[in-house]
């Protein structure tokens, strides 16, 4: 609360149109950076779904720290890395977000939103690119290796990659290399760390047999999944609708509702291929379909007219199916990461490519109209580029940080520890302790009542018996 | 006295139960169990990968009861257990040294007999 | 991201108020919607916490699958069919959100959102009426079932009706029926359908005994049952609030406090009612309480004063412990959906007759004050029209719907798929894995770990053994 | 839906930027209320994730009385005891919320959002602080305890003390007292209440050996402890960047800023002292120490710059930790309330005597500038006092009430029933059925699908068995 | 050798470890289950129906004794695990025929015995 | 007929499995158990207060085999479950007096043999 009210020494002065502006952008930027931020439970119960019970707690300070790191390494050094002027590399100004004149942050100066608004918006960005990285590596990484990787990444892999994509740097300014929210700058990019992590780390013990075959390793909870999945298309209308920065114009609707069908396309065309690839409905491809085309649509949102939308989001959910079924028989992804992140936004990157319509291309002034548009391929050979200049620049650096880390502080938990579960082991407590242990006054299950108690309760009558069933 | 031990598939649960009632059995001890036998298991798929389940759920049933009436509980069980099927189970019958029941401290075959049957679940 | 900033070629003009006012409209209906959007998460929960454990993963593709129809559906035929034009009986303009002008949706022209963002808005509430069917039918519907009726009901079930009471048909243009958010639109057409649907279907196994007396089949999980409870009652505020289309003129945030009144003294109605009825607090019913309060003040929450939110509400939680345990009696209705939104929809359909303020009414331009300040019945007689119309036009159809479904690809799995559940069933796995079946490195439970690990741990200290506790 | 759109006789006026400014401020507000009233989730679950399982599911019903009741008391009179007219004790106007005038509620007047906008905002504050109370009491109180205190609560304690310091009232007028969003208001307050009723109940049984050292009673579900943490964490944002009722200035965006600094901070300042401390990283510390952060940074929210915010919020966390510690070893508060909420409620109010800048406290027109800034000791001084007098009033005041609640009701419920549990004593039902009994059709586990059922299944295949993982 | 098993209530089994840990017994193996004798059940109540739960939770203590001391054990089971209440549950005593130690292989009585108590749960 | 019960650790399950297999046992009963003897228990740690679990978890396989192969089924588990660490179990073996097969009703020895190994878990 201020007092600003009851001050008589205050003159009050009534806004203008020039105040109320800003303050309609900022609004939805603060809006859907929020949105955005709420992600990180989707991250959370991802993770904790496709673990086994014995290692879903640690994901809890997982998420908690990645997270934190991340909020100070962007405000120390990454935003001006990313946005703090258009040099071709990296930009240098607003460290510790010294300076918030919307001047020194060009790339974004196009919105009247105020700069702090536009920090945290970028900044939540980052913390869901960071957040992707550690799919691949749950239920055997050491904690410590978190921590590590989580500096280099939110202050430096991520705001450079960023800077040269959405900061003005050479990929968007000398190549009108297209990705209106981020399936390259995010996704690819936090697939690509958890890729370089996966290959220095190795499968979990026992998901391949002496025969190579990989075994079943069920993630313990399916509804949190779903929960993980429905958060994740929540914060998506903040991630995708949000980079327009600012609403007036109204192009946020639109991405909204592009976002929208793309998702929904993903999801049915995630559980038809599920259904002829396995004969089954698997519950978390029905999820990793709705990510997947999600991941899609965040290149194109700002880019494609409404009808493109379910195509690209059906091609991604179809395409994840296969990523997956493809991945596990040689890599141990267990919440899928490298396909829903990666190869999905390898699609949706190059879909830009595809579908990009002229008018919005020039709206955004950035590139130009995609292949069945124009006929042409060069927007899709610039979005080509993109992608493997992201690509190989972050597994380079990654695979580094990963393998100092290996060599020093080590990236794997012993086999026993494995075995134990690294809630135990790391923490020192399960995260269902009961699943576990006797607990004081619950040893396995609360003792029973006696007859008739509490003596609140009315008189027995009979339970619907098995053989009543029968 | 004897021990009765029946491992039953769970739906057969209550039968058994009022059965052992109606002989005047003291008590019944369930658990669950896992098991395999002739029974096969069953496959589940993952994330595309498939696997065989080959323990299957079965409820273990364990009664004490007076040696006079162990014949005829187990004729009781396996005639409410029986449903045909592979994978009905099996009763199994031990000896017994000494019974007592820790409330009162009274043993042998009284602490295991009681008169009328209670209706278990009823 | 966009570019135009750096660009100097685009002359960057200062937007008017002109530009500010749509804004400022499409900002708060977007954010309504997302809002709105949210709620399929309450509707995940409400149905995984009042299944058992074998039949909770089913939940997260129906839920998804449903929705992604919906979508789709809704955006090539079922927007057109609500509001694109002003005949009785549905509009015809606007197929795949052809067209954009705010002209083409007459019924929706009062605010200057735009219209994609309106079409947003209105195809959350139809995916809400979609997830209502379901709660009748679940622990025991086959999975395609789902598939076919969305399809039906999102493109054309929902949409003429909604015409009919939102989108200036008959019972809104000549009748002038008060709905202000939906409770007979989107909660007893929802009601409705899983009314037919329960019918053809029957109750689970073991819920009616030899003697028909009802059993009881606890639901898994209350916990998130009370999870979905509040994530409900949060997306009300994007339903109710939302439904002025506009932020301008502050409105939403009246309708927003009417809502939270009414759903407040709902959960107190239901707690008095069972306690009075079954000597117990019902967790459950608490739940239940504010569903109905909130479903029941969702029609009038435009049209009555704050002091009626309240007594609105109390009623409505009052009636829906009776209406659950009168259904229960002879209906196998798991989560409550017939009385929660049917009953009380009903009842809030109604309540506008009684309660509206004629200032309001006036405000909105639809039918006229309640009898309570009217002396008059006529606005209650056209409530009880517009109830007795949805209601029977929309069970009609879905019944012939569902008798289809039935006689072709069947409505329900065998018995023994039955008693199997739905996860393994219809999935191939269950829901909570570990809870059914050994996984490899957590046979059952993880193994010990020996004495002294991991190392880090300190010394052994006693813990808190049963008979301290005595 | 309204129907203004479709009426000729209603001329349509274009809104003037006199109709934009107060919507623009309304729909901040709204949102920003909105997610503080999520914060509810959050609580639910931190109380639900710290429980026993046969504790877990009286926890919703109570979650959503309280909310319900103070609902309806802040209405009925807590909002015009708090807001209501600038007396230095209490305000009078607007029960019943009669009256929707700025004028009649002049420490709100400097925004021009709407009246009931702002008394939702409000009301969602009072539920949070109510919230915050039952942290200590879980698995022991009697249900009815909970309502009774929450009248008092809602419609009293609360009302009159917020006013003191966010209405108008003697420590904010008189003495310029520093409290930007509430770290004493609400947190501090919820936390007394707090303590005064655990003095009265007691630890939980068992909680203590014959030794009197505290044993291990671990909460059984970590995961939704994270999801709590991150839920309250996203409804922070509304909560202090909602304090500056409006977004005109962009104040907002640089409150939300500052709050996810500080949170950011606490998490690694707690990680790091458990580690010291405890030579394990606890999962449920790394959370309280990011709400624990976010309390600490809620007064100082507005008043300090971006470099203060990381010290606050590391500090918070690294209390916290100790005062958890500390406190359990003498009394029982499983989840840490009064460590999360109450020392670090102290601690963040005393923070703005030290950090508060100069600039930032003459916009709010409220105190002097820190310690670290003017040399004086001034301002903490009065934070200092204000800390005291919230501190005793509620304290006193709450004492006597649990008091009167457990010579007469009766406060805690009888060993028996704590054994049993209270979901089973007070509402007949386990939280998580299957966990405890048998069900109808889920006997323990359900039964076994025959081989090679259900048909559609491909035929089997080798699973992971235990040899081929060692 | 002896086996003796014993249902009792959860809350008593710190004691009856203690007691059997006294008396050097080797080992024990504990498990959960659920049991209905005398002691009635309790009744739920759900969005207004009503059940009965008749299978009460108990714990299961197995251990393996040499015949020297297995009336020793039994009766300090019996003392740690009463408390006067109907289902404090039960003892039985079975013959035992052989017992291995699976580390070492070495079988007998000696595989069942040991030394000074260990002080299991402290 | 003997009964032969084992305590072993979770990780032997499938190779005591297959190892019984092999011999034409017809089935095993499968229980999760907790025990304590030598083998410690582990310390865990919670907002700051620490607890030593001494129960551990194991797994009990129960068999009722025909006599005659008794002791080959006894090794055989032997064999399957040593690790050498402590903590590896015991094996003790009971006296059956019936058996019976709930489906078929047949009793004695031939209710619990088979002939090939049905290879449980493949
Ligand atoms: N020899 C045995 N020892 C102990 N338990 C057995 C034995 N044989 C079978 N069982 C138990 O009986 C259950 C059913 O046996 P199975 O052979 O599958 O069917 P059926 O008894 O109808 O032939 C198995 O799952 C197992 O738990
Ligand atoms: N004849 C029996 N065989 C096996 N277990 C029994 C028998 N009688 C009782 N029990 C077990 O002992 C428990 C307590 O028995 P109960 O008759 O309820 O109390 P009490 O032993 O005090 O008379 C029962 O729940 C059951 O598990
Ligand atoms: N006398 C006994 N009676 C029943 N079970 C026992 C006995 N001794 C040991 N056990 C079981 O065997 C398990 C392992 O025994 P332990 O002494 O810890 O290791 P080891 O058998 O290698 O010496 C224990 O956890 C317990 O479940």
């Amino acid at each position: 609360m201020t007092d600003r009210g009851r001050d008589p020494t205050i003159p009050f002065m009534e806004p203008t149109l020039k105040d109320a502006l800003p303050a309609i952008e900022t609004i939805w930027v603060v809006v859907a950076a929020v949105l955005v931020m709420f992600m990180q439970v989707g991250f959370l119960f991802l993770e904790v779904g496709f673990s086994r019970m014995k290692n879903a707690g640690t994901i809890v300070p997982k998420v908690l720290a990645n997270f934190s790191i991340a909020a100070l390494c962007y405000w120390a050094v990454g935003f001006a890395l990313a946005f703090g002027g258009a040099g071709w590399f990296a930009g240098t100004e607003g460290t510790f977000l010294g300076t918030t004149s919307n001047d020194a942050f060009p790339a974004l100066a196009f919105s009247s939103a105020t700069v702090p608004a536009k920090f945290f918006f970028q900044f939540v960005f980052c913390a869901v690119s960071l957040a992707i990285v550690w799919g691949t590596t749950i239920e055997r990484i050491k904690f410590g290796a978190y921590l590590i990787y989580a500096v280099v990444f939110s202050a430096l892999i991520y705001p450079v990659i960023s800077h040269w994509i959405f900061g003005g740097g050479w990929l968007q300014a000398s190549f009108g290399m297209q990705d209106f929210a981020g399936s390259t700058v995010v996704h690819l990019i936090g697939a690509t760390g958890a890729l370089a992590a996966l290959l220095l780390l190795g499968p979990r013990h026992g998901k391949y047999g002496p025969d190579g075959k990989p075994n079943v390793i069920p993630g313990h909870n399916m509804p949190l999944v779903g929960l993980a999945v429905l958060v994740l298309w929540f914060g998506w209308f903040g991630f995708n609708a949000g980079s327009t920065l600012g609403a007036i114009g109204g192009r946020f609707a639109e991405v909204a509702v592009v976002t929208n069908l793309a998702a929904a396309a993903g999801v049915l065309g995630a559980l038809l291929m599920s259904h002829l690839l396995t004969r089954t409905l698997d519950i978390g491809m029905s999820g990793n379909g709705a990510i997947a085309a999600l991941v899609a649509i965040t290149a194109p949102s700002g880019y494609v007219e409404f009808w493109a939308a379910p195509v690209i989001g059906f091609t991604a959910g179809v395409i994840v199916v296969g990523a997956i079924i493809a991945i596990d028989k040689k890599l141990d992804d267990p919440v899928g990461a490298l396909s829903a992140h990666g190869v999905a936004g390898v699609w949706g990157t190059l879909a830009c490519g595809l579908f990009t319509s002229p008018r919005l291309a020039e709206l955004n002034a950035i590139g130009k109209g995609g292949l069945f548009y124009t006929g042409s391929f060069e927007q899709l050979g610039v979005q080509a580029l993109g992608v493997v200049a992201a690509f190989s620049s972050v597994f380079a650096v990654s695979f580094l940080v990963f393998y100092a880390i290996k060599r020093t502080y080590g990236l794997r938990v012993t086999p026993e520890e494995e075995r134990y579960g690294l809630d135990i082991v790391e923490h020192g407590m399960w995260g269902y302790p009961e699943q576990f242990m006797p607990v004081p006054g619950s040893e396995y299950r609360p003792p029973a009542l006696p007859s008739g108690w509490p003596p609140r309760r009315p008189a027995p009558v009979s339970m619907a018996t098995p053989i009543q069933e029968g | 006295m004897k021990k009765i031990e029946a491992i039953i598939r769970h739906e057969r649960l209550q039968d058994v139960q009022d059965a052992l009632d109606k002989l005047g059995v003291s008590g019944v001890t369930v658990s669950e169990v896992v098991g395999c036998g002739r029974q096969k298991g069953y496959t589940e798929s993952y994330r595309g990968s498939r696997a065989n389940i080959s323990l299957i759920p079965k409820i273990k049933v364990e009664s004490v009861v007076p040696s006079d009436i162990a014949e005829r509980a187990v004729d009781a069980i396996v005639g409410a257990a029986r449903t045909g099927e592979i994978g009905d189970g099996r009763v199994f019958v031990y000896p017994v040294e000494h019974s007592i029941r820790i409330r009162t401290g009274e043993s042998g075959e009284e602490s295991v007999r009681h008169e009328e049957p209670v209706g278990w679940g009823h």
